[in-house]
């Protein structure tokens, strides 16, 4: 299961799709709104997607998990839309013979969507608002000494 | 050539969501060089991958009227 | 939340329990039970703790993650009785502020609870019964070759 | 001394459970050398932790009549 949704995310669902009788070994990973950033109080965040190309990039991203890792089973859920602190961003899980292997599955899948997956956040704090990751790292000068 | 675009994110703030852009050439560079021109903003961001029918596109890749053509800036997903 | 239950372990339960406004992310790890083991059809599994000392052991593991990872919070949940396959037997969770540490601590935390806590798993197979890990390796005479 | 054990998993399958073992000398090394002589298929087995008062204890572990011992065949949780 691969999903884009402007729902709340159902991580007890994201999970039992993933399961698998055969397996001994499930990893999830929750990513969460934090209540600020940069020391700032987030107020809320807004993710947008590019819908048909996220699921597809994504897709590629499981299929190569699949040939590093015997997964037997997974899924993955990334909500869209104005998120509050607390709220569920993304939830990928993976189930697996031994636990080793879960973690490193899971950890590669969110690694690269992160990386590779368009799907774009803002975050809106009480002064302003800021596409994440989209400008060059500016040096803080305030915090140069 | 002619093409239509779309933007997300930042570029979509940028460029206005989606635009008609006529320019000269056929590929990705040539895509390039004529929105930085229409948009000298995009210049400014971290990254800008072009997408052309649902897949990231290198400079070389030759463009057709009809392709689905993305613009896509840095990704923060999860 | 340190817990050694005979019920049904709530995952969910488990997972709000380590979560925190100031977290990013949170890992989750499920041990379940697999439906075979040794090839063999496994019919259930019984669990059993030490369980005053089980949960001290625990104690002592988390904090020791505390140390080497700042968690903002965890929680962990071990089944105890008797169990069918794809039954949840553990649950560990944890969240911290960025993901690479919440994949770290939580793998740290079950690696460790499986060397060092007092909980005893018997497999019963259709045509037996097994302590799991009591006898040294024993080496399959009919697979050495 | 006179001691009372409790045992678990394959430990307590191969005791019986609960027992009340008397042994010459004082320490772990001594109670060890008591069980294994009175119950060999413990020596079988791929580990056997002693706890006393609810932590691992080392053969030089000094025990007192009234200590909470407890053998730990191998752990298989999780």
């Amino acid at each position: 299961m691969i999903k884009i949704t402007e729902k709340t995310i159902d991580v007890q669902k994201v999970i039992e799709t993933a399961s698998s009788l055969g397996a001994g070994a499930v990893n999830v990973f929750i990513g969460t709104v934090r209540n600020h950033a940069h020391n700032k109080n987030v107020v809320w965040l807004e993710y947008e997607a590019y819908e048909a190309m996220a699921v597809a990039e994504t897709r590629k991203i499981i299929d190569d998990a699949a040939g590093r890792w015997p997964l037997l089973g997974w899924a993955v859920s990334h909500r869209i839309g104005t998120l509050k602190p607390g709220e569920v961003a993304v939830a990928v899980a993976v189930s697996t013979k031994h636990r080793k292997e879960s973690f490193e599955a899971c950890q590669f899948i969110i690694d690269r969507l992160k990386e590779h997956v368009p799907i774009f956040k803002k975050e809106v704090f009480e002064d302003g608002e800021e596409w994440v990751g989209a400008r060059p790292e500016a040096q803080p000068t305030a915090q140069l000494n | 050539m002619k093409v239509r675009i779309k933007a997300y994110g930042i570029a979509r703030d940028i460029t206005g969501g989606t635009l008609d852009l006529e320019f000269d050439g056929q590929t990705v560079a040539h895509l390039r060089k004529s929105l930085y021109e229409r948009y000298p903003a995009l210049s400014g961001l971290a990254s800008m991958m072009v997408a052309v029918n649902q897949q990231y596109a290198g400079n070389e890749v030759a463009l057709h009227a009809d392709d689905e053509i993305v613009l896509i800036p840095p990704v923060s997903g999860g």
